[in-house]
């Protein structure tokens, strides 16, 4: 499945790190996976790799403005702030919260 | 015995126990987790599970949890509370996950203090910030078998925010 | 079933429970007697016995009571309740007499609701009321075997007030 | 005992009501009795209440000013309130309260 993602062809390598993304609740049922290991940018932004996701995810997009991302479980803001991402990072998607 | 005794309550180190579990809680473990001689106070709040949402029936909740992430967005409410309220003692919050049924709770905080106030408040606060900041998810499943992700109106990213 | 849901929230009564026990006190039944399917919160407030009272070692209390004026009392605190905080489904006070060992509790209240600002709310209010109004003395016994009738500075007519 | 009280002489009969008096707390403590049962005058105050207990129990003394009495299970406010008392009525001496 990875070798199918535009993403990971051979002339990116060195600007991909190998992350896991947890999906959670209703980006779970949206994807229907709860991790996967996907290459993604090693310096990126929240917002570029929301992009990322929604291109192996298109559905996804139901949570468009109502999702935010965790990294190395961190909350994110969204927007453009850069992130660093080495192999074996973690990274979450956190639809809206309802514990308690 | 005095000198004794003032080592003693120095000397009981504050507790922060956060836990999550797909067991029943035990409210009595809670509250025991947080009880010390030396407060005079333990504040509580428990969330239960109701069975309507919008005059709909629930008859079953699931809770989902990014455990690891949970353990150290709760380690960090604990210490907001230290620092807003010095004189709280132990801090006890147990969520649970998987299904609940209906009347059973999902949640139990328990705060010590000597006196009251700083126990109550902090509890409000506590119960506040997680529904806002811990990663856990609930889905509520209907009579009809159809079902819904609930959202924290605390939640800062809800779409009834 | 949504209707009949419907109409068995309207009819489960609401309940205010007030005891005075020499026996200790379960605050797994004090919830369980708060705990209601049409709520979603549970909040609780627990008093318990400190080790020490301004620096001095305390091996024992003991609470006595005007007991049927305790229940006219906190009957009428309950009303203010019901006043205040018209959502609030159930109430229980539970309240210690007699010999109380240290870090034991000596007054429990659960208070349930269907949002938790209600539940909340009425619980700080109900311990005020108690402490300011319920006619209960506790004795403080101290390592010396000397001893002391504490006032709550809620009391309007105490020395400390 | 009631006989050598001087309210209890026969001239105060009429106007006296056989009340049933408890003492709770440091109240008990100092009278050294938890319930007597004392003629007390059918209308009164609370202040003229407290006068008359004094009387019975001097002791009682240093409760002064941090004490309030009850009258069938009710607070009175201290002061010139006017009081009936009937024949079984139950007064409370109830020192500062420390419930909780």
């Amino acid at each position: 499945m990875l070798a199918d993602h535009p993403m990971s062809h051979p002339g990116s390598f060195l600007s991909q790190s190998q992350v896991t993304v947890l999906y959670f609740a209703k980006s779970a049922e949206l994807t229907g996976l709860r991790l996967e290991v996907v290459p993604l940018p090693v310096a990126t932004s929240s917002g570029q790799l929301w992009a990322v996701l929604l291109e192996l995810h298109p559905s996804l997009a139901a949570l468009q403005d109502h999702v935010v991302l965790a990294v190395r479980q961190q909350y994110i803001p969204p927007g453009n702030q850069s992130i660093i991402l080495a192999d074996g990072d973690e990274v979450a998607v956190v639809p809206p919260l309802s514990g308690g | 015995g005095m000198a004794m005794g003032e080592m003693g309550e120095a000397m009981e180190p504050r507790r922060d126990l956060i836990g999550l579990s797909s067991e029943p809680l035990s409210i009595e473990r809670v509250y025991s987790s947080a009880l010390s001689p030396s407060c005079g106070a333990v504040a509580l709040f428990i969330g239960t599970t109701r069975e309507h949402f919008e005059g709909r029936r629930v008859i079953r909740l699931e809770y989902e949890a990014y455990e690891a992430m949970v353990q150290s967005e709760l380690s960090a409410v604990c210490l907001d509370i230290r620092a807003r309220w010095p004189m709280v003692k132990h801090i006890c919050i147990q969520h649970r996950l998987g299904l609940v049924p209906v009347a059973e709770a999902s949640v139990a905080i328990a705060i010590s203090s000597p006196h009251r106030c700083d126990a109550q408040e902090a509890v409000r606060y506590c119960i506040d910030a997680l529904k806002a900041s811990a990663p856990i998810w609930k889905k509520e499943v209907y009579e009809s078998e159809d079902s819904k992700w609930k959202e924290n109106p605390e939640c800062g990213w809800s779409s009834n925010g």
